[in-house]
């Protein structure tokens, strides 16, 4: 989120799209009815289903699963034509006024620079024209026909109220009734909030369903602002936690990145990370990056990590893929090339697409260790269950080790919510039986492999026997003491770069926040976003207080936020060239002639004039971006792909199915349906009655929501001769379940063209442990394919089939 | 021989001098006294739930869970043994000419001036009346109670046929209670009366005064009869 | 936030309970009446009127009422089948208080579809059909703050409450033979909490507090969704029950039906009126008069006596008769 | 006149004083008296109170955990009720059908509560020690890692990668536990190393 849970109350309008925040986040959905009571704000949600979210709106339309990007851009283009854009804002705070390179273009639906046989781009051409100053080059007048804002108006004017009927399947006067009351919020003193989810991610162009928005929304002027911002409203506890701090294959804390083979050593490394600013005077935060990584090595490797041997720039693996992603790794799992697999609270044989391939690899493994408070699915991947889990267990030669560990009733420590609070808690009781926790557990691990390395020695040690581990308890390092790395501390004194006799932090001292980073080795941190988080000031994340001056939603004395204690990301954005709020009733921070002052820490330097230093200083240009250049692998702006299974040929390029570069394993391809036999499109999604395949373990959620069910419409059902209650057969090219099947009005066929489209929903809390009754997931009948940017799973929009069953689901 | 019009095939003289004339064997009073039984501990567990000035009857069964408990299952034993003695008895109960002379001087049979009434069967109006009453009754009660046993049929029917049901049970109890005391306070009141329920026969007289008919079939078939 | 839980009222859902032991706040001195318990005391207090508010236009049917229900009330509903619905467990039972309710309406003045969820449960009437109905005495009380309780130790379990709600909310437990239904938290109450469900709801769709505070919340809600074009938007707040302290907040006020059939107007049958108003009185006067009657009669009146006369007569004429010979016949 | 007759008023007007009063010397009249009107008693009275975040979705909404004993004070603890934190800015005391049955999902049947092994080929899990589980990993994993480790590539790079073992983290353990196993599964060289974020 660029804004946090507490700030939707102060919008206008929310576009719920992309997601079904009542049900899967009700607690955060709370501030949207604020809104609405308080403001009189009006929601705004388009789904393929009538959610319960649809239920409290003002208005709602339907749309194909899988066709969000021809909505989101005809919107751009209905505001453009409409002239209901927010040119202050848009000229000077976003990149629309760039110059892009001449070989820069679109055609058949795909951008200049595709090579099919390789399925990538050469982005070569999707980059700025650079002047002889080094700085690329703008026409502030937006009239040079390649500036930005001119290729942006051409690309999208294909987009049109027909099109998006022919397309997604919603009626014209649906999706005009809400470009109108989207239209509205790019007055300064209207704002809309978009608040999206899985809805918009599980598809192989998630990414850039997520940027047609965040387009839109800095075309309407509202990002960094009160009631604004792209919220993705995040699924799990810490996942926001997981991801800053980096547990990805290609990520190092802090949103650094581990090297690939080509970055041969550490000046290779860093010579494509100076970020030289792209426009005079700009901020260009990454400039730090040298600071971060070094401080990030010493955190690792401490006395190791020097100077004269690139930080220990060498026991960093080196990626030869761009990432070992899950998908990547079931596939060599599947392919016999992967020997153990650790799931640490992760349920993969439910959570990952075509479970049949899932089982098969992790039958292929010789040991799989699952660390998890309850009996997961996938520890017992080995284990029959009918027709729930139908494998031949005696023929599994897969080792399993489950091991018992604490849940969050049981241990301190801290967690990062959507808006990016990080929350420390306490542990409550005592753990059941011999469950220990997680910090137990790796230490355990990691000290044993540690003496057999000393004992035996073996290959390329080093890396592990100098790995940083000075705990007061070497078997389970406290939360606390983690929590301190993770700050950073001082190595050696600290003094400030512009007075070199002011102390600003002794040796062993805390660090205050990221600001006092270097790259001499001085500084030690493990995640510097999460500087200040616990400094000399004490743990920040415990901070209770819940004032909240004038009521703008920011309770700046409340835990801590990332970074630097920051609400709202961008939050510089929500003032103008002169530095005065563009809506005085809702002021963020201001500029009060030295210094900016206001309700939030600011985003950017407290001195940094108004107009000179843009507010995305992350950003080399300074500005954001309309046109990403080479920054995503499937194009500059979003065009639109249809999902790998669709009833529908692209508009644009019939030839041309999902995601043009989206990663696809050789025999994954075989395993895509076409509409011919199976005609029905699926999307999946969760219930509000259950987190994920946890609750099921529930009693009183069990109860709530006892049994798996798929839900149709009442035409499907009157097609297929299916009646409410009864049992259906649902399959795909890949999988096939029985469910119950649920029979409402709340789905509607929907007319795409000349073709009409059934939507099938299947939620996704079913297994074959637990307390409530045995079922399946969605991921038994899903393809086995991700995102082209984050290779997250197509789950939905798929092909299936379905069938009254013969016989009764035993459960 | 020509069939009893006004006695049982059983009934008969069981001396002459003497006279006593056998009225219900035993079989017949073992029925009734069973009957009369679970109807009496019905009408107290009945009341008891029905007027909360009442509810202390409750004590006489262990408490309200158990009163609740216990009514319906009396209630289905009542109907069975009341089913069996009505199978014995409701063919002399059948309305005869003399029963709307009978009626027709109800003011002689309050005061008890018998001879101004005409000769009887085996019985007259007033225990006929008593007879049919308690057999209705008995099917309106069995059936209303049955749609309000909540422990076994919560569900046999709507609520607003149940509320029906339970004010229809109340007003059918109150009814069967007036009947009862009618039938007791009457055959306390004829003397003689009670030893047909406990020995099973009655003094020739009395049969002389009430029943006349009845004796004079059962005297006509001389010593016939079991007690031969 | 947290209230002084000595103040009876008004109190507030969104408190945290305390944890240091206290005196609950409500008890048989704020009875003001009790089943089958007539000449009750009149409470030496008057507690300040309660109420639920259930705002139907907020509620987003995620059943968290529901769950909060079973927590704190320690029931464990059963994990019942999928029949092709949302609502779980699929009825109101003894381990399930509260209930979501959804109905799907084409709203036809609009041409809309609207998805209508409403939590059912005990409205906690004003004048009480279950109250009425019982027979055990003190089975079923009401505080003077409006609360509807049972007292299961005086449950006897013969499902008259069932009879006389007008909302068939009661439930029987076919295990311990006693009546259940939502108590609007009152244990929690008692110590100046609102009701588990009302803390809980996500949405505040559910409030509680003082009834008068509830009516002018739930007025500034109707008016909200009237400038949403709600016209008929308005308070389910029944008369003919007297009046509830559970009370809705309606999109379609004119039409409570489409609310999974909430009643248009409830009020305690005529039927269980006249069952337990005249038929009980009448009943019982009937059959103290017949006994009274009769007992006078056998005073009074002369017994109706065989004479030694009429002894005589039958001996004689069980002599004239001739016996007739079944062979003869 | 009320209609509701008191008992004794309609014991004078039935006349069956003899009865009820003989009923009454039985001590039949004691069933009349009922139990007091009283509500349940308050369950949290005299448990601990503790602040915690929920485990579920990222809204992450202050609980309040009460249990019997106290962790801090070092005893021995069990959760009796999971309620939310009226204080909390984001929730205010609210919770949704999932957080208000926490409880229940910390004292789930199916809760782990010893480490178990399933041997190759077996159709259960039996119950092992700590001892053995751990060690058993280690081996595992230094023998896996010293027979796949890719120390250079084609072109005599160092990449120090060990492909054939991966580590999945999960997605509600606390930043600290996140950093701890990033730290070890780093160190290692593992790359197929990811976590929920992906779905």
């Amino acid at each position: 989120m660029t804004n946090s849970w507490t700030d939707i109350k102060n919008t206008d309008l929310v576009v719920v799209m992309g997601g079904n925040a009542a049900e899967a986040h009700p607690c955060g959905f709370k501030w949207v009815t604020e809104a609405k009571a308080q403001r009189g704000a009006k929601l705004i949600v388009v789904d393929p289903r009538f959610t319960r979210t649809a239920s409290v709106s003002d208005y709602y339309a339907p749309i194909r699963p899988g066709s969000d990007i021809v909505f989101l851009m005809a919107l751009i283009n209905w505001m453009i034509q409409n002239d209901k854009v927010q040119w202050e804002y848009v000229k000077n705070f976003t990149n629309a006024a760039f110059i892009v390179k001449d070989e820069f273009g679109w055609s058949d639906g795909l951008f200049s620079g595709y090579d099919p046989e390789k399925r990538d781009y050469d982005k070569s051409s999707w980059d700025y024209v650079i002047g002889d100053d080094g700085f690329a080059q703008v026409d502030m007048t937006l009239q040079n026909p390649r500036c930005v804002w001119n290729l942006l108006k051409e690309h999208v004017s294909r987009y049109t109220p027909e099109l998006v009927a022919e397309v997604c399947g919603t009626p014209q006067d649906r999706f005009l009734k809400i470009a109108e009351m989207i239209g509205e919020c790019s007055a300064v003193d209207k704002n809309m909030t978009s608040m999206y989810a899985l809805g918009w991610t599980q598809h192989s162009k998630g990414a850039q369903n997520i940027r047609g928005m965040a387009m839109l929304q800095l075309i309407l002027g509202n990002i960094g602002v009160r009631g604004g911002g792209m919220n993705a409203l995040r699924g799990h506890s810490n996942i926001q936690g997981l991801t800053d701090i980096g547990l990805m294959s290609n990520l190092i804390p802090g949103y650094l990145n581990i090297p690939t083979e080509k970055e041969k050593d550490w000046t290779t490394y860093m010579s494509s990370r100076s970020f030289k600013p792209l426009r005079p005077g700009q901020t260009s935060y990454w400039q730090n990056y040298p600071k971060f990584m070094v401080s990030f090595m010493k955190a690792m490797w401490g006395d190791a990590a020097r100077a004269d041997n690139d930080w220990a720039f060498e026991y960093l693996p080196k990626l030869d893929v761009p990432t070992y992603d899950i998908l990547r790794m079931f596939d060599l799992m599947n392919e016999g090339k992967i020997t153990n697999y650790f799931c640490q609270g992760f349920n993969p044989l439910l959570s990952f697409p075509n479970r049949a391939k899932l089982t098969a690899a992790l039958s292929k493994l010789k040991l799989l260790v699952v660390m998890d408070p309850l009996a997961t699915e996938t520890a017992h991947f080995w284990e029959n269950h009918g027709e729930y889990n139908d494998v031949d267990t005696a023929s599994i030669q897969t080792e399993v080790i489950e091991l018992p560990t604490t849940s969050f009733a049981e241990d301190d420590g801290s967690l990062v919510n959507s808006g990016r609070w990080i929350q420390w808690h306490w542990a409550a009781a005592t753990p059941p039986g011999q469950a220990q926790r997680d910090t137990w557990i790796m230490s355990q691990i990691f000290l044993r492999v540690k003496k057999l390395y000393q004992d035996e020695g073996g290959v390329f040690p080093d890396p592990i026997l100098n790995l940083t581990w000075d705990y007061e308890d070497e078997n389970e390092p406290s939360a606390e003491e983690l929590a301190k790395e993770l700050n950073g501390k001082a190595l050696g004194d600290v003094y400030d770069p512009k007075d070199a006799t002011k102390l600003l932090a002794a040796q062993g001292k805390q660090l205050l926040n990221f600001s006092q980073l270097r790259d001499d080795g001085s500084t030690m941190s493990a995640c510097w976003i999460y500087g200040g988080c616990w400094n000399e000031d004490g743990n920040n994340m415990a901070r209770r207080d819940n004032a909240d001056p004038d009521d703008t939603g920011a309770f700046l004395n409340w835990s801590f936020a990332w970074p630097l204690n920051r609400r709202i990301l961008y939050n510089r954005a929500s003032a103008d060239m002169q530095g005065k709020p563009w809506d005085p009733s809702r002021k963020l921070i201001e500029w009060n002639g030295e210094k900016w002052t206001g309700y939030d820490v600011p985003d950017i330097a407290p001195t940094a004039k108004p107009d000179e230093v843009g507010p995305f200083i992350m950003n080399p240009e300074g500005a954001s971006r309309l046109f990403t250049r080479g920054m995503m692998r499937d194009g500059p702006f979003p065009t639109h792909m249809e999902p790998f299974e669709s009833p529908i040929a692209n508009v644009f390029n019939p030839e041309m199915r999902g995601n043009p570069v989206a990663r696809v394993f050789a025999k994954d391809a075989d395993q895509f349906a076409t509409s011919d036999e199976f005609p029905f499109v699926a999307t999946s999604y969760r219930l509000t009655e259950h987190f994920h395949y946890w609750t099921k373990h529930n009693r009183i959620n069990a109860a709530l929501q006892p049994e798996f069910f798929v839900e149709i419409s009442e035409e499907l059902a009157a097609e297929k001769g299916i009646t409410r209650g009864s049992t259906v057969r649902v399959w795909s090219k890949r999988g096939s379940v029985t469910a119950k099947a649920l029979v409402s009005k709340r789905l509607r066929p929907l007319q795409c063209g000349d073709k009409l489209v059934h939507v099938i929903g299947i939620p996704l809390h079913w297994g074959f442990m637990g307390a409530a009754r045995k079922g399946f997931g969605p991921n038994s009948l899903t393809p086995f394919v991700g995102d082209a940017n984050v290779e997250t799973p197509e789950f939905k929009a798929f092909l299936v089939n379905i069938e009254p069953a013969t016989g009764e689901a035993v459960s | 021989m020509t069939k009893p019009l006004y006695s049982e095939k059983g009934d008969h003289l069981e001396s002459t001098a003497p006279v006593r004339v056998s009225r219900y064997r035993g079989f017949t009073r073992a029925n009734h006294w069973v009957t009369a039984l679970s109807l009496i501990v019905l009408l107290l567990s009945g009341l008891a739930l029905f007027h909360p000035s009442l509810y202390f009857l409750t004590g006489l069964f262990g408490g309200g869970q158990i009163t609740r408990w216990l009514h319906p299952f009396v209630g289905i034993l009542l109907f069975f043994s009341f089913f069996v003695l009505f199978a014995q008895l409701w063919k002399l109960n059948l309305p005869r000419p003399e029963d709307r002379t009978w009626v027709s001087q109800i003011g002689d049979v309050v005061k008890g001036n018998e001879e101004r009434l005409p000769e009887l069967g085996k019985y007259n109006a007033g225990q006929k009346g008593v007879f049919w009453a308690m057999s209705i009754l008995i099917l309106v009660l069995i059936g209303s109670g049955v749609m309000i046993w909540e422990q076994y049929f919560p569900d046999l029917v709507t609520i607003p046929t149940r509320r029906w049901a339970v004010l229809v049970h109340s007003l059918a109890a109150v009814a069967i209670i007036l009947v009862f005391i009618v039938h007791v306070y009457a055959a306390i009141w004829t003397r003689g009366t009670i030893s047909a329920m406990t020995r099973g026969s009655v003094t020739g007289g009395w049969a002389f005064r009430h029943h006349r008919k009845w004796l004079r079939e059962v005297a006509g078939r001389g010593g016939q009869g079991p007690a031969e | 936030m947290t209230m002084d839980p000595n103040l009876d009222s008004p109190r507030t859902a969104v408190s945290n309970p305390p944890i240091q032991p206290m005196k609950a706040n409500l008890g048989a001195g704020d009875v003001v009446r009790a089943s089958a318990m007539p000449n009750l005391p009149k409470p030496e207090r008057e507690l300040t009127k309660v109420a639920k508010l259930i705002d139907v236009s907020k509620c987003i049917g995620c059943k968290a009422c529901q769950s909060a229900c079973a927590e704190w009330n320690d029931t464990v509903p059963e994990v019942e089948h999928n029949v092709g619905l949302y609502e779980n467990p699929h009825d109101l039972t003894p381990d399930m208080f509260t209930l979501m309710r959804f109905s799907e309406y084409e709203n036809p003045e609009t041409g809309d579809f609207e998805w209508l969820i409403r939590k059912d449960g005990c409205m906690h009437c004003e004048d009480p059909g279950c109250l009425k109905a019982c027979p055990a005495p003190g089975a079923i009380v009401q505080y003077s703050n409006g609360i509807v309780d049972f007292i299961h130790e005086n449950c006897i379990g013969c499902g008259y409450c069932v009879t006389g709600c007008p909302f068939d909310i009661p439930r029987v437990s076919k295990t311990d033979h006693k009546s259940y239904k939502c108590t609007l938290c009152s244990d929690r109450v008692a110590v100046g909490q609102g009701p588990a469900c009302a803390k809980a709801c996500p949405t505040q769709a559910i409030v509680f507090g003082a009834k008068e505070d509830m009516i002018e919340h739930a007025n500034m809600r109707v008016a909200d969704l009237k400038s949403r074009g709600y016209e008929n938007a308005g308070i389910y707040d029944p008369e003919g029950v007297g009046g509830t302290h559970v009370f809705y907040v309606l999109h379609h006020a004119d039409k409570p039906q489409l609310y999974s059939d909430l009643p248009e107007d409830p009020r305690i049958s005529p039927v269980v009126r006249g069952w337990k108003g005249m038929t009980k009185t009448i009943g019982l006067a009937a059959i103290g008069a017949a006994a009274v009657g009769s007992i006078l009669h056998g005073l009074f009146a002369r017994a109706n006596r065989v004479s030694a006369e009429e002894e005589r007569e039958a001996e004689h004429l069980v002599e004239s008769s001739v016996p007739v010979r079944s062979e003869e016949a | 006149m009320n209609i509701d007759l008191s008992r004794r008023g309609f014991l004078k007007l039935a006349g069956a004083g003899v009865a009820a009063t003989s009923l009454g010397a039985m001590g039949f009249g004691e069933a009349e008296a009922a139990e007091q009107a009283h509500v349940r008693a308050f369950k949290l009275a005299s448990t601990t109170e503790v602040r915690n975040t929920c485990t579920y979705c990222s809204v992450a909404c202050g609980i309040l955990i009460y249990s019997k004993g106290d962790v801090a004070a070092g005893e021995k603890a069990e959760v009796v009720h999971i309620e939310g934190d009226a204080d909390h800015p984001t929730n205010r005391g609210t919770l949704c059908p999932k957080g208000a049955a926490l409880k229940d999902t910390v004292l789930s049947e199916t809760r782990l509560t010893v480490p178990r092994i399933r041997r190759p080929g077996s159709d259960r899990f039996e119950e092992t020690s700590w001892e053995e589980a751990l060690d058993k990993i280690a081996r595992a994993l230094k023998d896996d890692r010293d027979a796949n480790m890719v120390q250079t590539n084609d072109a005599g790079v160092p990449v120090n990668r060990w492909t054939s073992t991966g580590f999945l983290a999960a997605s509600a353990t606390t930043n600290e536990t996140a950093w701890l196993t990033y730290k070890v599964v780093r160190s290692m060289g593992i790359v197929g190393f990811d976590n929920q974020a992906r779905v």
